[in-house]
């Protein structure tokens, strides 16, 4: 099996030692979650349930009519305390549901799950519709509709599990590999089965080798793929962003997603390993996503762990449990999401989401800042790049304010993974500079647009 | 000698005669019609090239204007008295342009406020805000990095030590160019004659805490002011008082019932170190 | 006469034609690598620059705006066809080493902006003052650009050897770029000190408006 | 949870450990072993031509940003490389007050005026070089014979290879001049740097050895060192002249590794920079063959400098590039 | 054929009227703030020298020199350029408005651009015939737009460079064409 | 209509006329000091090269063998009627143009003086070979034309070696050396033939063997 990859990236230190040995640990009491109602990508939704309400765990608690949008399930069962704007893993406030456990009434269930469904005896539409109803988003990290992502319409060819886990910190896919490598086996049959593709891959960056005898044999055992369904490993390069969408079809497929294309353009669907277990269980146990593991590392974090526990749990009321030991003092930066693109938070006091793949509790030696310097327009960027797109010059066309010039770069074909800003010898802010070069650009095209009407 | 001054005036003469009627004829013949009223318009305007009337430059709008595809209010730099000039050269009733200026709607110096945490990155309020919220606790809050005084074109806005941009009401023309570049939306144009209460703030957060602990001038949605207006002419807008003036009589009462001071007046707290203060009467009639 | 005054310091410094209004460059680097050819060049200038003036004002009334500008080329022309010849008839070397720089005083913006703004406008006595101004603020430009070039290019001043012998001319000074060089520094000098006597002049007033308030 | 607050930034929070310092010391440490080769065949005026460079070159950036009221930028050490470069491409010879007007020069002029590290058009330490050889071109062109070869007349005003080859000499008279025998030998004496230059460019195998120092820790890039090499070779090949030669002779290979990757004044795209390399190639054959110096390398790479940012604008095509007319489904499918 | 190779070489780059001779000046400095903006002048440029050019040398030969009138030179010479600025600019307005709204608007400028004046000046003093004066007007024109083009191109550069402050604006444009000046250096010598 | 373009034609005339007439009363006044001028300045040159000279006779017939340079003018100087030697006024191709130089050859065969009637090269490099104070000699104070007062032409005329060159300008030290050099030898080569021709008849052969001679030192720089 050929080690594959795609061009550019640039390898930062892994630092994955830390959490990688400590099995994926399940936190079940917490004293509130806080449900921020949209956690997804697409058109807003609204509350369906009141302060006071009791609610059962998984419960709809959300939702809206539109194609694109995601009902969010009550992740615990007790009572509704508010439901008032709270700060969000994207730094800013929105509408959250607070809910405080508490055992139900007398002879009824905590639990609100749908039934259980057979991926491989309902049709097309209620596969889509289950996925939709189970409130499953892109666990990566953007939180796309699942059921938008499983409803392609170009044919597709592959269906690949994103199993790189490319940013440096992170280690909750690789525990999901090692622990059940067949729940994401299982997920992968089922978006297989869903989009009717032909071949699945799952793809495991080279230095979460020793998952792969564990997969290998989970998949061997998968009941679908002894009837002769195909699924493959591909072993990767460990190099960021290997588990970015566009380069891992590249480095798997050799096919580049045109730009402003999606996956599917070139047959693709990529679905990321905690994605692909909540899919499974969407099915089999008709548990809504209202759980998600995730890692919690960091210099500042006195006991990395792979956590899993109901989304809306805050990270201060994992150290107050003393789940997860912080060290205040040096902590210096909280981050969700990975070091390469995750959100910089101002305090722990935020909840977990669907899309929380990391907290990460960097210490002050680890979050050092630097201040910018100028350009020596050395080109480490430009190599490291993985979409080409020249993020030296590019910096130039924005601050020069020549948006034409940008676009024609590619600003919009940034994918933000930072790499170019990892690499700048100078310390350069390149990818906030093209986030709001995108978005000062967007605006311009708007307006524009107006103009021309 | 004379022969050489002869003939030198022979053949100037004849030369310049023909170039001076092939001058005269060729630019009857090539003119190309060009509307006069172009560049008359044109020598009225002021010749910022600001681009806030949305054309390109003085001479785009000014082309727009007199093929009738542009109002002739367009122009917030020249103001009132060219929006009438304008009107004058082509022929129609002028709906004189409101001469406006630019009022920040916060109140937020960094004293006053509490900071999120510590921002480093591109020191402009765009980039901070899309990659902190918002750097302050106040989600509505000015983020303080001028982005609103490099537009300005008319060196009317400036960074004070307070962190806020204040506006040199004397140069400001309310060509809106700060007002478009805000990220957060807090500055807006105001009736250079507008007279009544204004509040300083755009905190639209429901929760009241929240604000007490955000900011010191930030208001609190107590509603004070809506119930001690004597008018009524002052209600809660999308969780921020507004205030009518229709109604407005300018006589201070929600000013000094504001618990964060957060309600200011006009013509005397906002345009205070304006020297000719509106007319009251003028405004009340 | 103040006025005239005023006119005539206006085009020494403030609209210097060369530091400030920036008009006129070519023969300003081409002709300065040495002091004599720029007090050639300054004069010759300022000769044509005086006439053409003196002419066009005395005749302004006479002159048809629609061909306006042909004439005042040809008067123009005229004036700088005259030095050219004078040049060459008395300052045969000085002709030769600014060569086809002399000729080019007729395309100088200089004279014709100052022509279509000024003299066209404005009475004998201002002209004059104008004219005057203008050229000597260009004059003096030129031979204060020459002198450091020529200084320290090669060591002479107007060709008289001025440094000690032991001193090693700096070629780069009287080569192409060291004028582009020389003449850089000249206009942020310029600049430096406009901004200085504008922010003095904000200050006076300042302190004046506080005085009254 | 402390009052003490956090840091917020845009991602990504972790940076590479190389820094612009790092950088610009891993070209000084390139430039040892040339520069201490060059100090042993020249002797004192050589150290004192370096230092005086360096020192000049250092010393006149932190003026200059301490009167234009700048932060000070010397600990990039970007002024140090400059400052060593323009000393090891000038002779040995060099009258130090020279060297630290040409090094003032280099800084000031070429570098601090147009925004200092980085926004350079110019390459300042070849800027300085120029600057000397057109002020005072008798004292940038008398070079001295290295220690221990003074077989020649007069060794006070000894002549480069190629200034004896530019006045039309035999390959092998110029070999008896520097006392090879035949020209397999005087290759290898001028591969090896036995012969009267600049400082630094002598020995063509130091100055390699620290090329390819830079180009194993990448902190070069290949494509425009052997795109001069090569093209400097095929030139001087087509033009009639000895290609081998023409490599060893001369600053080519000091240039093409040292100059011409000069970050702030190359082009910064694949398809650019193998094009200026080229260019420069070019040129300096043009210049060696035709052009009124012997040797042309310092003009080649400054008049390929002013073409770089048109050269910037050859990209290579970003990735998922669709040609925006009609786009035509086979770059989809192009690679399978 | 050589010889217009050599006359044309030198004045587009030996001599580059811009950079080595300090001419047309003013509409360097003016027209290069974009690359587009001083391709089209240098077009404009080209084509008006070698029509003027085509028009002077035989009014100079074949009428001034009979009539023994060399001395009108001058006045002659500007006046015939900007008769033709002016024709060109009616003729290009109403008949071909395509490449007057991209070459058109830099007409004006031309009038008063001294390299054009002085292209057909030298190919008198130079002694140039017909050929050679139209290689000569074509190579400075055309080292007239090489010169506008690099140095927009460096400004392009510098629009995001941190440029002390007593040097921005047109003082750092001149330093800059000082240094091209230098790099340009290499050329001198390089065709005889 | 057509009455305004007549009177704007007029208004132009007019000025015109008027200009061109007080341009032509100027370039009268001048005229015969401009022509002058060259002609002072030239006879001021040949008295420099010849001091002791009386008349300077203008000689026709002299071509220039390389078709790059060309003779201008040429005279016979005499003292009283005595000869002293000849002078020639060459123009050739030189670093930045052409360049006239005057060069003065004695009866002995050897240059007698060289002045430079034009040059247009480099400030500070190709144009220090007009200058009076920029040395090639600094020691003995020689500048660079004056290295070949006296030289023999018989002698060799190899830039760099024979003759010193202007720093950093081998360029113009090389043209200028070969006006001087063809020069030189068309003078020798018409001497030759003037001064066997008024005993003997065979200036002929004489004038294609100098000829010959000059040919390979124009074609090798």
């Amino acid at each position: 099996m050929s080690i594959r990859t795609f061009r550019g990236g640039v390898h930062p230190p892994e630092r994955k030692d830390r959490s990688q040995g400590t099995p994926i640990e399940r936190v079940t009491s917490v004293p509130q979650v806080v449900i921020p109602v949209n956690q997804h990508f697409g058109a807003p939704i609204q509350p369906l349930v009141k302060v006071g309400e009791y609610v059962k765990a998984g419960q709809k608690v959300a939702d809206a009519e539109g194609r694109m949008t995601v009902p969010v399930h009550a992740s615990v069962a007790g009572v509704v305390k508010k439901i008032e704007p709270r700060m969000q893993s994207n730094n800013t406030e929105g509408l959250c549901i607070v809910i405080e456990p508490k055992d139900p009434p007398e002879g009824e269930s905590a639990q609100d799950y749908m039934l259980p469904l057979d991926p491989f005896a309902c049709s097309k539409e209620e596969a889509l519709a289950r996925i939709r109803a189970a409130g499953i988003v892109g666990m990566g990290g953007a939180g796309f509709p699942a059921h938008v992502k499983l409803a392609p319409t170009k044919p597709i060819s592959y269906v690949i599990a994103n199993a790189a886990e490319c940013e440096p910190y992170l280690t909750i896919d690789e525990r999901a590999l090692l622990e059940i490598p067949e729940k994401v086996v299982d997920g992968v049959v089922i978006v297989m089965k869903t989009v009717n593709a032909p071949e699945g891959v799952i793809a495991i960056e080279e230095n979460k080798k020793h998952a792969i005898p564990y997969v290998q044999k989970a998949i061997d055992e998968n009941p679908q793929v002894k009837a002769g369904m195909k699924i493959r490993i591909q072993e990767l390069r460990t190099k960021y962003p290997q588990g970015g969408e566009k380069m891992l079809i590249t480095a798997i497929t050799g096919r580049q997603v045109p730009s402003g294309g999606l996956p599917m353009d070139v047959g693709c669907v990529v679905s990321n390993v905690g994605t692909l277990c909540a899919i499974a269980e969407a099915f089999r146990e008709g548990k809504p996503l209202i759980e998600r593991g995730f890692t919690v590392t960091g210099g500042a974090c006195k006991t990395p762990k792979n956590l899993v526990a109901p989304v809306g749990t805050l990270v201060s009321d994992l150290a107050k449990a003393g789940i997860v030991e912080i060290d205040d003092q040096s902590l210096g930066k909280v981050i969700f999401g990975g070091p390469m693109m995750g959100v910089a938070l101002p305090s722990y006091e935020i909840p977990v989401q669907k899309n929380t793949s990391g907290v990460l509790l960097m210490s002050e030696q680890e979050a050092v800042q630097y201040e910018e310097d100028t350009c020596i327009r050395c080109g480490r960027c430009i190599r490291a790049c993985p979409t080409s797109i020249f993020p030296a010059l590019l910096a130039i066309a924005i601050e020069s304010e020549n948006y034409a010039e940008a676009e024609k770069i590619g600003l919009l074909d940034c994918i933000e993974c930072g790499t170019c800003s990892f690499v700048c010898p100078a310390h350069r802010h390149l990818v906030q500079r093209f986030r709001v070069g995108k978005q000062v650009l967007r605006a311009l095209k708007q307006k524009e647009a107006q103009n021309v009407r | 000698m004379i022969e050489t001054i002869l003939l030198t005036i022979g053949f100037s003469a004849v030369l310049a005669f023909f170039i001076g009627i092939a001058l005269a004829f060729f630019s009857q013949k090539f003119k190309v019609e060009r509307d006069p009223k172009i560049d008359e318009v044109r020598g009225a305007l002021p010749g910022a090239n600001c681009g806030a009337c949305g054309f390109p430059g003085c001479d785009g709008y000014s082309e727009a204007v007199a093929t009738g595809r542009a109002p002739t209010t367009k122009c917030s730099v020249g103001g009132s008295a060219t929006a009438e000039t304008l009107a004058k050269i082509m022929g129609i009733e002028g709906g004189a342009a409101e001469d406006r200026v630019a009022v920040l709607l916060c109140q937020g110096a960094v004293n006053k406020t509490v900071s999120k945490g510590q921002y480093s990155g591109i020191p402009t309020c765009r980039a901070a805000k899309l990659s902190t919220g918002s750097v302050k606790t106040c989600a509505w809050s000015c983020q303080g990095f001028g982005d609103c005084t490099k537009v300005c074109k008319f060196d009317a806005l400036a960074m004070e030590e307070d962190g806020l941009p204040h506006v040199n009401y004397d140069n400001c023309t309310g060509c809106g160019l700060c007002v478009e570049e805000c990220p957060q939306k807090i500055l807006t144009l105001v009736p250079r004659t507008r007279v009544g209460s204004i509040v300083l703030c755009s905190n639209r957060s429901t929760v009241k805490a929240s604000v007490i602990k955000t900011c010191k001038v930030g208001c609190i949605k107590c509603e004070l002011c809506v119930k001690s207006c004597p008018e009524g002419a002052i209600t809660m807008v999308n969780g921020i008082p507004v205030t009518d003036y229709a109604k407005c009589t300018s006589c201070g009462i929600c000013v000094q019932k504001c618990p964060t001071k957060c309600y200011k007046m006009l013509e005397t707290d906002v345009f205070g170190t304006k020297k000719e203060v509106p007319v009251m009467e003028e405004a009340q009639a | 006469m103040k006025k005239l005054y005023s006119i005539f310091k206006q085009g020494i410094i403030f609209d210097n034609p060369l530091l400030m209004l920036m008009i006129g460059l070519c023969s300003a680097i081409a002709v300065t690598t040495n002091v004599s050819n720029g007090i050639g060049m300054g004069l010759a200038m300022t000769f044509v620059l005086l006439f053409s003036e003196i002419i066009i004002s005395l005749f302004r009334k006479l002159i048809p705006s629609m061909i306006r500008i042909p004439i005042f080329i040809i008067v123009i022309a005229a004036f700088t066809t005259m030095v050219d010849l004078v040049m060459k008839a008395y300052f045969p070397d000085l002709s030769k080493s600014m060569g086809v720089f002399i000729p080019l005083i007729v395309v100088n913006c200089i004279i014709m902006g100052r022509v279509e703004a000024f003299a066209s406008k404005q009475n004998l006595a201002s002209v004059i003052a104008d004219a005057l101004g203008m050229g000597l603020g260009y004059t003096w430009v030129l031979i204060a650009i020459a002198a450091v070039r020529e200084l320290l290019g090669n060591g002479t001043l107007a060709g008289i050897q001025i440094m000690p012998a032991s001193y090693q001319p700096i070629l780069f000074f009287i080569l192409p770029p060291g004028g582009f060089f020389v003449f850089s520094l000249f206009i942020s000098l310029n600049i430096w000190f406009k901004k200085r006597m504008e922010a003095s002049a904000r200050n006076r007033e300042l302190v004046a408006k506080k005085e009254a308030a | 949870m402390s009052d003490r607050k956090m840091r917020l930034s845009s991602s990504p929070h972790a940076f590479s450990p190389v820094d612009t310092p790092r950088i610009m010391l891993s070209v000084v440490i390139a430039l040892m072993p040339a520069t201490a080769y060059g100090v042993y065949l020249y002797g004192l005026p050589a150290l004192g031509v370096v230092v005086t460079s360096i020192a000049a070159a250092v010393l006149s950036e932190f003026l200059f940003r301490k009167i234009i009221k700048a932060s000070t930028t010397v600990g990039d050490f970007s002024a140090v490389v400059s400052g060593l470069l323009l000393a090891l491409i000038l002779p040995p010879s060099t009258p130090l007050w020279m060297v630290a007007l040409g090094a003032i020069f280099a800084i000031v002029v070429a570098k601090e005026f147009f925004g200092g590290l980085g926004a350079n058009p110019f390459n300042p330490a070849l800027i300085g070089r120029a600057f000397l050889l057109m002020s005072f071109p008798a004292a940038i062109t008398s070079w001295t014979m290295p220690k221990g070869l003074s077989l020649a007349a007069d060794a006070v005003s000894a002549a480069t290879p190629l200034n004896l080859l530019k006045q039309g000499n035999a390959l092998t008279d110029v070999a008896k001049y520097f006392g090879a025998n035949d020209t397999g030998a005087f290759y290898r004496q001028l591969f090896m740097g036995f012969r009267s230059g600049s400082i630094g460019e002598s020995s063509i195998l130091l100055v390699l050895l620290g090329g390819l120092f830079l180009l194993a820790i990448g902190v070069i890039q290949w494509v425009v060192p052997l795109s001069v090499l090569a093209s400097t070779f095929v030139f001087s090949w087509i033009l009639g002249m000895d290609p081998v030669l023409g490599l060893l002779t001369g600053g080519i290979v000091f240039g093409a590794f040292f100059m011409a990757t000069d970050y702030a004044t190359r082009p910064m795209t694949p398809y650019g920079q193998a094009i200026f390399g080229i260019g420069i190639g070019l040129i300096t054959v043009l210049i060696r063959k035709y052009g009124g110096y012997p040797e042309g390398v310092t003009y080649a790479i400054l008049i390929m400098n002013t073409l770089t940012p048109f050269l910037n604008k050859l990209r290579m095509k970003k990735y998922g590039f669709v040609p925006p007319p009609k786009p035509a489904k086979p770059s989809k499918e192009a690679t399978k | 054929m050589m010889e217009l190779g050599k006359i044309f070489l030198l004045a587009l780059l030996t001599n580059n009227i811009v950079i080595m001779r300090f001419l047309a000046l003013c509409s360097y400095i003016g027209m290069t703030s974009d690359v587009g903006q001083s391709i089209g002048m240098g077009f404009a440029v080209t084509f008006v020298t070698v029509l003027a050019t085509a028009a002077t040398w035989p009014i100079y030969h074949y009428i001034l020199v009979p009539l023994n009138l060399t001395f009108l030179q001058i006045l002659i010479f500007i006046l015939v350029i900007a008769s033709l600025v002016q024709l060109v600019e009616f003729y290009l307005k109403k008949n071909v408005p395509g490449l007057y709204s991209a070459m058109g608007i830099y007409l004006p400028l031309i009038t008063t651009n001294c390299a054009i004046l002085a292209v057909t000046f030298e190919n008198i003093s130079f002694k140039y015939n017909f050929i050679q004066s139209i290689a000569y007007s074509v190579g400075v024109s055309l080292g007239y737009l090489l010169a506008m083009v690099l140095l927009a191109g460096i400004r392009e550069r510098m629009k995001t460079s941190p440029v002390p402050k007593f040097l921005q604006g047109t003082p750092i444009l001149f330093m800059a064409t000082a240094l091209i000046g230098i790099a340009f250096m290499g050329f001198s010598g390089l065709i005889k | 209509m057509k009455k305004d373009m007549t009177k704007l034609g007029m208004t132009l005339m007019l000025f015109a006329s008027l200009a061109c007439a007080s341009l032509a009363v100027v370039y009268a006044f001048t005229k015969e000091s401009i022509d002058k001028q060259s002609e002072i300045q030239l006879q001021a040159s040949l008295k420099e090269l010849f001091p002791q000279a009386t008349a300077f006779e203008p000689i026709q017939g002299l071509v220039s063998p390389d078709p790059n340079i060309k003779f201008e003018a040429a005279y016979e100087v005499k003292s009283d009627m005595a000869p002293l030697g000849l002078a020639m006024k060459a123009t050739g191709p030189s670093y930045g143009g052409a360049a006239t130089l005057l060069v003065g050859i004695d009866l002995h065969r050897s240059i007698a003086g060289v002045r430079v009637m034009a040059l247009n090269d480099t400030p500070g490099l190709g144009m220090n070979a007009s200058s009076p104070t920029y040395y090639v000699d600094k020691t003995k104070k020689v500048t660079f034309l004056g290295q070949f007062n006296e030289k023999f032409l018989t002698d060799p005329f190899e830039v760099k070696k024979d003759v010193v060159a202007i720093t950093a300008a081998t360029i113009s030290s090389r043209s200028l050396t070969k006006i001087i050099k063809l020069a030189g030898d068309a003078a020798i080569a018409y001497m030759d033939q003037k001064a066997i021709s008024a005993p003997a008849e065979n200036g002929a052969s004489a004038d294609a063997g100098t000829d010959a001679n000059a040919q390979p030192q124009a074609g090798g720089k």
